[in-house]
């Protein structure tokens, strides 16, 4: 049965979450066995699900498996939806799936004591039933409609302890900055449908990323010489900035640790913000439909590349300054999705998914092994106040560095080694600038260091305070999780190495393996390792060797450089730049409408109102003497009238019948008599 | 004509007749279900089956039902069973109009040139033919009556019930002192 | 004198009819005053049928739609009839027609 | 769950249903006229006349004593002695009537009775179409053998039967004394003593079951010898775990 | 006034009413000699005789069969269910009457007789100040009623009295008269006990017959007709091979066969609905001032009622006459019909041995706050089903699934619901 899962079918991977948070929204709050029984049985068998249709994915890599259909007619045209079915969609699905089931059966026992545990359960399924919807959306305006949803799930599971102002803030703050980017994936789309006419991507020839499409999309030009196309990519990839926390609007990401951490690890590490990725590489011939075009001013991949590379650099640079371990594993997020991002922009949109799907499985580790972290310190979060977890939290330790060195690139080992060689490989090639390479192999040094610094400060060392000295272990359904994802963090490396491509090929559409000895990017791959030990050395030097003695000492860094340290923990000052200009902006034309509002529109009807009230005193005196005294008397007419025909109604029923009867009587005959017939 | 005819009208007239005449509600109420019955027998042998089967469930089955309990729940005295003094006047003046409708009727009914159908042999309606019908061509009706019937249930609820906040049906709790009652 | 099918049809409908006008007119009773009412409805669906069966029709199914519908309807003004008769017996304790005639009360 | 305890009702009585018909434990009825139960040896409901030997009338135990007559509380027995053409009582009831429409089943007869004569009986079948008649038991009626006391009563039987014969052997015995001490007289007693000293009343002893009883009787009045329980020693009272059970109502002690 | 009767006054006029009563009995084709052993033995007896004749013949064939047939199962269902009851109850029950003036006892077969001839003999008392014309036409009526519901059964293949295009319609349409003649035995009877009873008994027959009807509706909804033998048609073959298609093994086919069987049990007055002939508490209801042949008459037509809902039930969920597996067809029709009937009426004296009587408020409450809403919302899960009888594939078992919990989550939630509300009560004042 598994094996016939076909795209006609594929709906059901999102529809059973979506059947589980309905059942999660009515069951009652005593409810948490139902509403976590049911929310994980049904990811269960979506993963099962998804399974299957990997199997008929990989049956044949190169097709893409449509069900269209019409939503509603609008006069002639008919607004189509679909359902896709590639290796893609696939390899998404079962990631999505197989994360999310780990990942809910970890918050059973993370939200045990929550008392909205059933709320949790709804929103975590909606999620997914929303994630899953936009990777088997086979239309951008399907994708677009999940897209909100998932911004929507978002917003709820980061306010989800709305009583805390910080979260209720993060929630908004995370919903405002990620609908920035959708109003230009919104602008895309309402473009694309303008241009082609259809917003399905596969439809036998019809797709928007089909020939016929790009074609005609790379034949127009619009202001400053662009192609439609890159226009159009341009503004998807807006979309794919924001919600993926890409430079400008990444501020939102390290603030969304504000919900419970395995949403952080579900939705703000693993799925969602990868989201933006995956809308990229889904629409990659859009985006690489102008590269066959010269004399373009800007090719759409070359921004895709430059903000890849400089979110890159960026959240690593931020890492190194903060303090509360999810923060870190929050920028280290935005850091590795600008990886992903540079990956897209220089052309090797594989490495990219290759990427995501390691980087989901060790981030989702991570960001567990955290969440086991701080559920064992009674919620203590700042890794200057932990220390020395090494001894008793040992599956949680253990499984931590498996994800902490997948995550740094430690060599031959680990996935995330052979994802990141991927990328960088992918970056030397790009023949159109050497700055994205260089980039790249700072931000491994970087990463190396600052996750050496965070597992060094939180499992290392002594104790450093009351909570962490009375740390425990997590229950198992939080540690095997944990044991589970390491081992996968470990194993899907093995996939996609140089040797041996086969998910970089079966992505591809390829049933061929074309490999390649590893000598082949020997130097590069010799100067990344150099690199790691390099990063790893040197935060062992500073923060392993001689590890903090109490929670207030100086940290290493910021005894040699006070100022840089500074700016980094305020994380270089985005927040306050923003708040500074955009915030400013807004106030003042805010401002601009009140007093509007009061003075001008006010004043006007103000007068307005004293113009018919005058009229009104003027209107009643004439009423009064003129009008009044004729309606008086023909009122006492009617009244004399009424009272003289009123004697006629008695209140028999009996007699009005009569009459009626009678009446009747002399209808018909008038009518017979009169010669009606 | 068919004897069938004469027989199921002369039926249905004449308990319909007695039925209006007598003075016990009962009697009444029973001999009107006759007639019912009796128009219900029309309609078999109309050939319009299914109506006459929902003649019998509608007019049998439910609407007898409730003029009896409402004969029951307002049982008069005797006093209230004395003819009222102005009966008599009412009598005369009812027949008196009935007849006249009745003399208008026959009038207009055997002097208007009716139309007969076209085909000698009559139409058979099936129930999946109605059912089609009632969904397709009807179905604004059907849901107007849907409405019009959930109207009358409530209203007649409404009007018959004593306003009483706690029915007896829920008895248990107006019993229970409150520091008793478990769940 | 020669009567056709409908034309009997449609005089026993109207005796029919005459019947439940007269109840309803010379009975005091108001349950019975309803049922003449009922009487009267009746003999108009015996009228659809008549016409349906006997006459030329513009649809097939046109007159026993009606009446179905007609039943439906009657029960419908049955129920809210006699709710409206135990009403007004439980405001004047009896349910003579003649002497419910305030509205106010 | 609405609806599990109904199928559990339903299981019970279809296993009740089924067990019926393979479970003779379980279908308890028994189909009176054909089978009965065998009633427990305390039920009681009217009194009898026991007689010894096959002689009915002549075998009974009673003496016409009237002590029954008397301590009757509803006084429903009625009783006439017999007597002799010459006007001696000859110990026998001439007309010994129960109205057992009468009788509360008290056994208060029974229990002043000091010939173990009257006793109470099973018979519970006693329907009858008259009232005046029928229910009126007569001498003829109500006679019946020891063997059918013993069938009934058998512990009671046992044992009054046992006391009967203690009571005779010791009568014996003082006549043997009595005999030896008048030796020298004559062998003409010889037959008398000749009897068996063993319990058994059984019908092959009429005569000598009478003749024995004479000696009781005429023993009667002296204190010691009155074969009314209460006299037994404690210690074969309680060793012989129910002798006084139908009397004191205490079964099984 | 049966359907027969009523097309024998008019024997000329109206030839198509004869086609559309559809002559009684049709011969079959194509059947083994078994299955077609009733029509055999009717065209020997009436084979010979010219057309009006033989039509008339077969007619009253058909009636007398029918009501033979029913007559002697209600003697025999009187003994049945005392001797189930008995078994249940741990005693043999009736065993003793057996052959009149013989000592053969025949596990009491001869009881039925005996208790008729008592009946008969008894004296018929009619109360004083009874209405004695309403008082002697409350058992007939009731009778009558209950006889015309048999007209429309199919009692195996072509074996159904009178065919009828609304023949289910009609089924109801005759029964709703039950009602009718309860309260004329209550009401003539003269004795406030009885009218009490009628008045309780309408209650129930009314509240109950909502779900009875309601019940049945997703079954003409897939069957897509209102006759009888429609619906048997519409349950013919098996899935895979050996799952019949009857509509009792769906969800909603399930769900609405309990609500029907729970409803029919109400309407037919059978314990544990059986309040208004509670002897405990009306002293029997309307029947308190019945006697003897009248009395016999009441409890005729219960039982007709009934096996005439059981009937209906087999006939409507249980595949009629349609045996269970593809092999057993060679026994005849009309045996599964008997034997389905056979033990659905088991069912009911099972029912009876089990549980003890409701009291009136939670009858009421049980029919208006369970049975309707949960007869409604199957309505809604059988639409479910008609509207996605394409689905396949693992599609086929998220259809089942679907249904399954549209018929589970309600039943549970307004279960736990209404088993609180039958709580033990707790008296302030006992």
């Amino acid at each position: 049965m598994l094996m016939s899962v076909t795209a006609a079918h594929v709906w059901l991977i999102p529809a059973l979450p979506l059947l589980a948070a309905g059942i999660g929204a009515l069951t009652p709050r005593v409810g948490r066995r139902l509403a976590a029984g049911a929310a994980i049985v049904a990811l269960a068998v979506s993963f099962l699900l998804s399974c299957g249709a990997l199997v008929t994915a990989l049956a044949d890599p190169a097709a893409h498996l449509v069900h269209n259909f019409a939503w509603f007619d609008l006069g002639d045209s008919a607004v189509r939806l679909g359902w896709l079915l590639d290796p893609l969609t696939a390899f998404m699905c079962v990631m999505v799936t197989f994360v999310g089931l780990l990942i809910f059966i970890f918050s059973t026992g993370y939200m045990h004591e929550d008392a909205n545990f059933t709320r949790f359960f709804c929103f975590l399924s909606l999620f997914a039933a929303a994630m899953l919807g936009l990777i088997v959306a086979n239309s951008l305006l399907l994708l677009f409609i999940c897209w909100e949803l998932v911004g929507l799930a978002s917003y709820l599971l980061i306010g989800f302890w709305f009583h805390k102002p910080e979260a209720a803030a993060a929630g908004k703050k995370a919903f405002i900055t990620t609908r920035i980017g959708d109003l230009g994936l919104l602008l895309g789309m309402v473009w694309l449908y303008d241009a082609t006419g259809s917003l399905l991507f596969y439809d036998g020839g019809n797709g928007v990323l089909e020939t016929n499409a790009l074609g005609a999309l790379t034949a127009q030009f619009t202001i400053g010489g662009l192609a439609v196309s890159t226009a159009i990519g341009l503004l998807i990839f807006c979309g794919a900035v924001g919600k993926s926390g890409q430079f400008p609007l990444h501020v939102w990401l390290p603030d969304a640790m504000e919900g419970p951490t395995p949403v952080s690890a579900l939705i703000h590490a693993a799925t969602m913000v990868a989201a933006g990725v995956f809308l990229v590489a889904r629409v990659y011939p859009l985006m690489t439909a102008d590269l066959p075009l010269t004399g373009v001013p800007l090719h759409a991949l070359t921004v895709v590349a430059a903000i890849g590379a400089i979110t890159a650099l960026l959240g690593a640079v931020i890492a190194v300054g903060q303090s509360d371990i999810k923060r870190i594993l929050a920028f280290s997020t935005v850091s590795q999705l600008g990886y992903m991002m540079l990956a897209l922009g220089v052309g090797s949109w594989v490495a990219a998914i290759f990427h995501l799907l390691t980087h989901a499985f060790f981030k989702a580790l991570l960001f567990l092994g955290a969440g086991s972290v701080i559920h064992a310190a009674h919620h203590e979060q700042d890794i200057r106040r932990l220390g020395g977890l090494r001894r008793p939290l040992r599956v949680t330790f253990a499984t931590f560095a498996i994800g902490m060195m997948a995550l740094a690139g430690v060599p031959f080992l680990f996935s995330g080694f052979w994802s990141k060689e991927a990328i960088l490989h992918a970056a030397h090639g790009w023949t159109v600038s050497p700055l994205p390479l260089y980039v790249a192999l700072a931000g491994v040094v970087l990463t190396a260091f600052y996750m050496t610094r965070l597992v060094a400060e939180t499992f290392f060392g002594t104790p450093r305070s009351e909570t962490a000295e009375h740390a425990h272990e997590s229950p198992a359904t939080m540690t095997v999780p944990l044991v589970v994802l390491a081992i996968f963090a470990i194993l899907l490396g093995f996939l996609g190495t140089p040797a041996w491509p086969w998910l970089q090929a079966r992505l591809e559409g390829r049933t061929e393996i074309h490999g390649h000895s590893l000598a082949d990017g020997a130097g590069l791959m010799g100067l990344s390792i150099v690199l790691v030990a390099l990063g790893i050395g040197a935060g062992w030097a500073l923060y392993g060797r001689r590890p903090r003695a109490r929670a207030a000492a100086t940290d290493p860094i910021e005894g040699r450089a006070p100022k840089l340290f500074h700016a980094l923990r305020q994380r270089l000052g985005f927040d306050e730049l923003y708040a500074a200009t955009v915030g400013r902006i807004s106030d003042g034309l805010a401002a601009l409408a009140d007093w509007l509002d009061r003075s001008v529109w006010d004043g006007t009807i103000r007068f307005l109102a004293r113009l018919g009230v005058f009229a009104g005193v003027v209107n009643r005196e004439a009423d009064e003497d003129v009008i009044n005294g004729g309606f008086d008397a023909g009122s006492e007419g009617l009244r004399r009238g009424a009272n003289a025909y009123s004697h006629a109604q008695t209140g028999d029923a009996h007699g009005y019948l009569r009459v009626v009867a009678i009446g009747f009587v002399m209808l018909v005959l008038v009518v017979m008599l009169g010669g009606g017939r | 004509m068919s004897i069938a005819f004469l027989i199921i009208a002369l039926v249905t007239l004449g308990s319909a007749a007695v039925a209006m005449s007598l003075r016990n509600l009962i009697h009444s109420a029973l001999l009107l279900i006759a007639s019912w019955a009796g128009i219900a027998a029309f309609y078999l042998w109309a050939g319009a089956e299914f109506v006459a089967f929902a003649q019998l469930l509608v007019y049998v089955g439910a609407v007898s039902m409730v003029v009896l309990f409402a004969v029951l729940l307002t049982r008069q005295s005797r006093v209230d069973m004395a003819i009222a003094p102005d009966a008599l006047r009412r009598i005369v003046a009812a027949l008196l109009a009935g007849g006249a409708t009745l003399g208008v009727l026959f009038g207009a009914v055997v002097s208007a040139p009716l139309p007969i159908a076209a085909s000698a042999t009559p139409v058979t309606v099936s129930v999946r033919q109605m059912g089609q019908e009632l969904m397709g061509t009807h179905a604004a009706a059907l849901l107007i009556v849907g409405a019009l019937l959930t109207v009358a249930l409530l209203g007649a609820i409404i009007l018959a019930s004593t306003g009483r906040e706690d029915p007896p049906g829920v008895a248990p709790p107006a019993v229970a002192p409150p520091t008793r009652k478990t769940s | 004198m020669s009567l056709s099918p409908l034309q009997l049809c449609l005089l026993f409908s109207s005796a029919l009819f005459c019947v439940g006008l007269i109840g309803a007119l010379a009975r005091s009773n108001t349950i019975l005053v309803l049922l003449g009412v009922e009487l009267m409805l009746n003999a108009a669906n015996i009228n659809f049928i008549a016409f349906w069966r006997f006459g030329p029709a513009p649809s097939p199914a046109t007159g026993v739609m009606f009446v179905v519908f007609s039943i439906a309807v009657a029960a419908a003004e049955a129920a809210v009839g006699l709710a409206l008769v135990i009403a007004i017996y439980r405001h004047q304790k009896n349910i003579r027609l003649q002497e419910a005639v305030r509205l106010k009360g | 769950m609405l609806g599990i305890g109904l199928l559990k009702g339903l299981g019970v009585t279809a296993k009740n249903l089924v067990g019926s018909f393979h479970d003779p434990a379980r279908l308890v009825t028994t189909e009176y006229p054909e089978q009965r139960t065998k009633l427990p040896e305390n039920y009681r409901n009217f009194p009898f006349l026991v007689y010894d030997g096959t002689a009915a009338i002549d075998g009974l135990r009673c003496v016409a004593c009237k002590i029954c007559e008397v301590e009757c509380p509803p006084q429903c027995i009625y009783i006439i002695p017999d007597r002799d053409e010459k006007g001696r009582p000859t110990k026998k009831p001439k007309v010994f009537d129960i109205d057992i429409s009468v009788c509360m089943s008290c056994q208060i007869c029974v229990e002043v009775c000091p010939f173990d004569a009257i006793k109470m009986d099973q018979q519970y079948e006693i329907a009858e179409a008259d009232r005046f008649d029928r229910l009126l038991l007569k001498r003829e009626a109500l006679a019946k053998p020891n063997s059918y006391y013993q069938e009934i009563h058998p512990a009671e039987a046992a044992q009054v039967d046992a006391m009967l014969a203690e009571a005779r052997r010791k009568a014996d015995a003082k006549a043997k004394a009595a005999a030896e001490a008048a030796a020298a007289k004559a062998a003409t007693a010889k037959p008398g003593a000749a009897n068996p000293p063993t319990r058994p009343p059984a019908p092959s002893g009429s005569t000598p079951a009478t003749a024995a009883m004479k000696p009781a009787t005429a023993a009667m009045p002296e204190p010691a010898v009155p074969p009314v329980q209460p006299t037994q020693t404690p210690a074969e009272n309680s060793a012989t775990g129910n002798p006084v059970a139908p009397k004191t109502g205490t079964p099984g002690a | 006034m049966t359907l027969v009767q009523l097309s024998r006054v008019t024997p000329g006029v109206s030839d198509w009413f004869f086609q559309s009563l559809s002559s009684p009995f049709i011969a079959a084709a194509g059947d083994s000699r078994l299955e077609r052993l009733p029509i055999i033995a009717r065209d020997l007896l009436t084979s010979r005789l010219p057309e009006p004749w033989r039509w008339w013949l077969n007619s009253l064939l058909a009636i007398l069969v029918v009501l033979f047939g029913f007559a002697i199962l209600f003697a025999l269902l009187t003994l049945v269910e005392r001797k189930v009851l008995g078994r249940v109850q741990n005693r043999p029950g009736p065993n003793r009457t057996g052959l009149p003036f013989t000592k053969l006892r025949l596990f009491g077969l001869g009881q039925p007789l005996a208790d008729g001839i008592k009946m008969l003999t008894k004296e018929d008392i009619v109360p004083r100040s009874a209405d004695k014309l309403l008082h002697f036409l409350a058992p007939v009526a009731l009778l009558a009623f209950s006889i015309l519901t048999f007209a429309v059964l199919p009692f195996g293949r072509n074996l159904v009295p009178v065919e009828l295009d609304a023949g289910i319609l009609y089924f109801f349409a005759a029964g709703a008269g039950t009602e009718l003649a309860v309260f004329m035995a209550g009401w003539a009877s003269r004795n406030k006990y009885s009218l009490l009873a009628a008045m309780r008994a309408l209650a129930q027959l009314i509240s109950y017959e909502l779900p009875l009807l309601l019940s049945f509706v997703p079954v003409i909804m897939m069957a897509g007709t209102l006759s009888t033998t429609g619906v048997v048609e519409a349950q013919a073959g098996w899935k895979f091979g050996f799952i019949p298609h009857w509509h009792v093994l769906t969800p909603w086919g399930f769900a609405a066969f309990v609500i029907f069987m729970v409803s029919a049990l109400a309407e037919s007055n059978r314990s544990p609905f059986d309040l208004p002939e509670a002897e405990s508490e009306l002293i029997a209801g309307h029947l308190t001032e019945y006697s003897g042949f009248k009395y016999a008459l009441f409890f005729m037509a219960e039982y007709f009622g009934m096996c005439a809902l059981s009937a209906m039930a087999v006939t409507l969920f249980l595949g009629g006459w349609r045996a269970p597996l593809p092999f057993l067809e060679i026994v005849p029709s009309y045996v599964w019909f008997a034997l389905k009937l056979f033990a659905l009426l088991f069912g009911f004296i099972w029912i009876r041995a089990t549980f003890p009587r409701l009291r009136i408020d939670q009858l009421t409450r049980f029919a208006w706050k369970f049975l309707v809403p949960m007869a409604l919302i199957n309505l809604g899960t059988a639409a479910f089903w008609s509207l996605t009888c394409n689905w396949s594939g693992p599609l086929q078992l998220a259809r089942w699934a679907i249904a399954l919990a549209l018929v589970a989550g309600p039943f549970v939630v307004m279960g736990r619901k209404l088993s609180r509300d039958y709580a033990p009560r707790t008296y302030r004042y006992a």
